[in-house]
């Protein structure tokens, strides 16, 4: 059964470092909050996952706290590159990141193999590409016709971290909208962290696609409304698309950057100043003063 | 010239509109691939499905999508589904007539590459990445590709094979599903694959570009079809349509309507 | 996009003598409708396809309309034998039927790797049973780790034949409830025929586990009310136990079938005959009489 | 005896509940393993968390399905996914704790068959066939079965292998990851595998029960425990809320209260 607890416990007590961690999410429900936790806590020689590498990931690997990325696509989406991944990979700043890259349809096949319990997923993919040559990839007949599929070894996380709208007080959680990977991710990791919007009653989905995963499957939950700014929680709150594009100014400059994370992450308490700045309309105000 | 004044990305969206025919099922890339499928949708094909690779199918925006996993994609969608079902149950079936993708760089075989400048292993630019392109590239029946040209991204060779068009010597599709990139549309005009070589070769450029431009444009030493086409203009309603859209996005984004001033005051 | 039809005509259009042809359903919207059409039009040496054969594959069978079945567990649920089946397998009654078996997980396997378009799937299963060598069945070694789990081939039938509560005017198809296999079956077949409880503006499911079968993946549709019957369509209909136990005296007897199979599917004119016998409390007269 | 009279059912039922722990997940067959297990959830194991492979997770009927599908089991769930995924999500991934089983036959080593009696190409009885039991019998942390006890259903070795117990030497689970049978629980007493043999042997006897009884339906030389145990009869709690459960049933399906009189009478 899921227990509840502050961010601070749940991250203290499931993220290690060196742990491999799977900050999941596509575009909806990213963990914002518990990423700034795991940055606040200054975790060390992360190795993390994920298809889509976005803001978060460039606050935890521009702070120092990854030595490894796992990956399929990693950029600012609708607005351009990840200024701190590149200048991780290109300069190895602030340290060196060791990268391993997938196709979307590649890390979903691991993840689904994780979940299942299989050593290894098949699909037909990896045709052609120099991905495969960078990858563990392998190639597979099929006994039966002798058609030739790609295999791709299970992806199982040490900890998953999620966010969703709701969680009941049996620790039942429930999304809804874009899901993504993140049913897979939950049922292949070791341990699955998550944060919601709010604590109900009984799980109501407001919006289509809706799933749940039961409290036995997760470990810890905190209570964070508003946890996935700047992206969404559907039902709960809406994408905030300017953030993103500030983002590109602030994270373009390792000292805007640092000072930004220093002031909005790292010395602050919770993610409560985090959003007291947002509402004060302070929190991008390093990328309008140039 | 008698036609209202549109912009190059204007003309890419309108034709890239124009070769998705009514009732095909489209995978859609963000930016310009969006623009364009949700444009034929709204103009002769309002019968096109959409699937983004975020899970949404048959999805019917009413504002453009700035991420590919807007709430807006999913509450207008017939339905969501999780991202490895889009890749295994829809992609990999087979169900998807054209795929739609974009990349940093093309090459003279319609090799995309959105991995890396340089050499991978100590990169000059480090790209975003594949993402769901590669698979795109071989399991869609065919695939449009939108890209500005220019001689950094039209190249004789990628430095890295994210995506597959023909292989490096132009016959590399065996045992593909798909036929690959069967047109590739820029600001300057429309490309095709040669039928025995298949390398890309200017079939038609759009109003008031010449040939020789284009050849300026592109990384190796163009071949022009035999009868090069004339693209036809935006016609007045494709670019209202079109505009419409691109304000209800801007309104609804908030982004240039009411950030940028404050942002520009600051 | 999915055609509306009459029952008849989706049948006739879709279902040919010599069809593999599966009819599915987990206990839960069972296509009895569809099937009784399909022996009305006296189809001839299908191969039948289904996780669990129940009643209605023992009315198809007894009819004398298949040739062949690829199933997990054939019975008669929370009842006992399908005793038509059982004819047809141990007397070669009303004709012999070469029978292809598996596990639930390995037809669940099969199914999908038909909707996903791969020719195997893979599986931890098939140990240590007789199962195995009675089925196509190969193991394949991880190329990561060596571990060794079973490969199945991919299942794709002619034509799936499902029942759900709604369609609407597009042709976009909802159910929910324990959908089963119902949508890798649809996915993976060749051809889909789907009758409904109704015809709705917009489908509105009332219960858990929606899911959608777009109108382009669907190509008939026929509007049957309580096409279901004896099985539930949640929301609509709830399932006539009482039917199922009486199915077994019905079914037990060649003549008794016989009897009943001619006066309410063969000699009726559609499934309305059906209801109409349903609503008098006919419909299992012959199972009161001894 | 002072005890509240009982039925062998009910007693089968009682036993194989109080094998189930509070908290454990459950994979559950319809027929007695049912009622067992909700038994043991109405009773000590409130948490048990119980599984159908029709794709119910966690669910809390009020009364007890007759189908594994019934519609109670999908409206009482926690959640209710495909079937696919139930079977590679849940079971293969090693997240039940304990998958009950039942069948028409089992042998000396545990092995149960629910295929055919007979011959396979020429069976005397066709039976349903394996269903799920296969890969619950290996990927289920354990197995305890439920049957009633006869030598036509304790055989020294069953005709087909539709499940497998400990293979036809004992020694054949290389490769599984579950535990197989640890317990046998019949309408007379209680099995278990001897550590070493795997062969199965009577572990306990029900109440007024004599071990010459059970030799005696049983279909081999059966093994005793050195220190034979005696199962605690039904307190008046467990068969309360057994028979209320079955009562809830009886009234919620109608067969038995409103179709089985008519029938009589007609």
């Amino acid at each position: 059964m899921a227990e509840f607890a502050s961010l601070h416990e749940a991250v203290a007590e499931l993220v290690s470092d060196g742990s491999t961690v799977a900050m999941e999410g596509f575009t909806h429900l990213i963990p914002f909050a518990a990423g700034h936790e795991v940055i606040r806590q200054g975790k060390r020689d992360l190795t993390l996952v994920r298809m889509t590498p976005d803001v978060i990931y460039d606050q935890v690997i521009g702070s120092g706290c990854a030595s490894a990325l796992i990956f399929s696509w990693g950029g600012n989406p609708g607005v351009g590159s990840l200024h701190r991944l590149r200048d991780a990979v290109e300069n190895g700043y602030p340290a060196p990141l060791v990268i391993e890259e997938h196709s979307h349809a590649g890390m979903a096949a691991r993840y689904t193999a994780g979940a299942s319990g299989l050593p290894f997923g098949i699909l037909d993919g990896y045709l052609g590409n120099d991905l495969a040559e960078r990858s563990n990839i392998a190639v597979i007949e099929s006994p039966f016709d002798g058609r030739r599929v790609a295999a791709v070894p299970a992806l199982e996380p040490d900890v998953a971290v999620l966010h969703a709208q709701q969680a009941d007080r049996r620790g039942n959680v429930g999304l809804w909208g874009i899901t993504g990977v993140q049913r897979e991710v939950a049922l292949a990791s070791s341990a699955v962290l998550v944060t919601v919007e709010e604590m109900v009653d009984v799980l109501e989905p407001r919006g289509p696609n809706a799933a749940v995963l039961p409290s036995w499957t997760v470990d810890v939950i905190a209570v964070v409304p508003r946890g996935s700014h700047p992206s969404y929680s559907m039902g709960y709150t809406t994408r905030d698309n300017v953030f993103y594009t500030r983002w590109d100014k602030i994270a373009r400059d390792r000292q805007v950057f640092t000072q930004w994370m220093d002031e909005f992450v790292v010395g602050a308490s919770d993610f409560g100043s985090y959003l007291a700045a947002l509402d004060a309309g302070t929190l991008t105000a390093l990328a309008d003063d140039d | 010239m008698t036609e209202t004044a549109y912009t190059s990305n204007e003309i890419m969206s309108i034709v890239a509109a124009r070769h998705l025919n009514n009732g095909q099922v489209c995978f859609v890339g963000i930016g310009l691939p969006s623009e364009a499928a949700n444009l034929a949708r709204l103009t002769h094909a309002p019968e096109v499905v959409l699937i983004y690779e975020s899970g949404t199918i048959g999805t019917r925006p009413d504002v453009l999508p700035l991420s590919i996993g807007d709430g807006e994609l999913a509450e207008r969608a017939d339905l969501v589904v999780s991202v490895p079902e889009i890749f295994a149950y829809w992609l990999q079936a087979g169900r998807v007539d054209v795929g739609f993708l974009s990349a940093a760089q093309i090459d003279r075989f319609g090799n995309l590459n959105s991995t890396v400048i340089g050499d991978y292993d100590d990169p000059k630019v480090r790209l975003p990445g594949a993402g769901g392109a590669p698979e795109i590239a071989t399991l869609a029946g065919e695939v449009i590709v939108m890209l500005r040209q220019s001689t950094r991204t039209f190249v004789p060779e990628v430095d890295f094979i994210s995506s597959l068009g023909f292989g490096r010597d132009g016959q590399g599709r065996t045992g593909t599903s798909g036929k690959g990139p069967t047109v590739v549309i820029t600001d300057l005009g429309v490309l095709k694959p040669d039928p025995n070589t298949n390398e890309l070769m200017l079939v038609a450029t759009h109003p008031g570009i010449e040939v020789s431009e284009v050849e300026a444009a592109t990384g190796w030493q163009l071949g022009v079809a035999d009868s090069m086409g004339r693209t036809e203009a935006p016609t007045e309603v494709e670019l209202q349509v079109l505009r419409d859209l691109k304000e209800r996005t801007r309104v609804a984004h908030g982004e240039d309507a009411t950030v940028r001033p404050a942002h520009r005051s600051g």
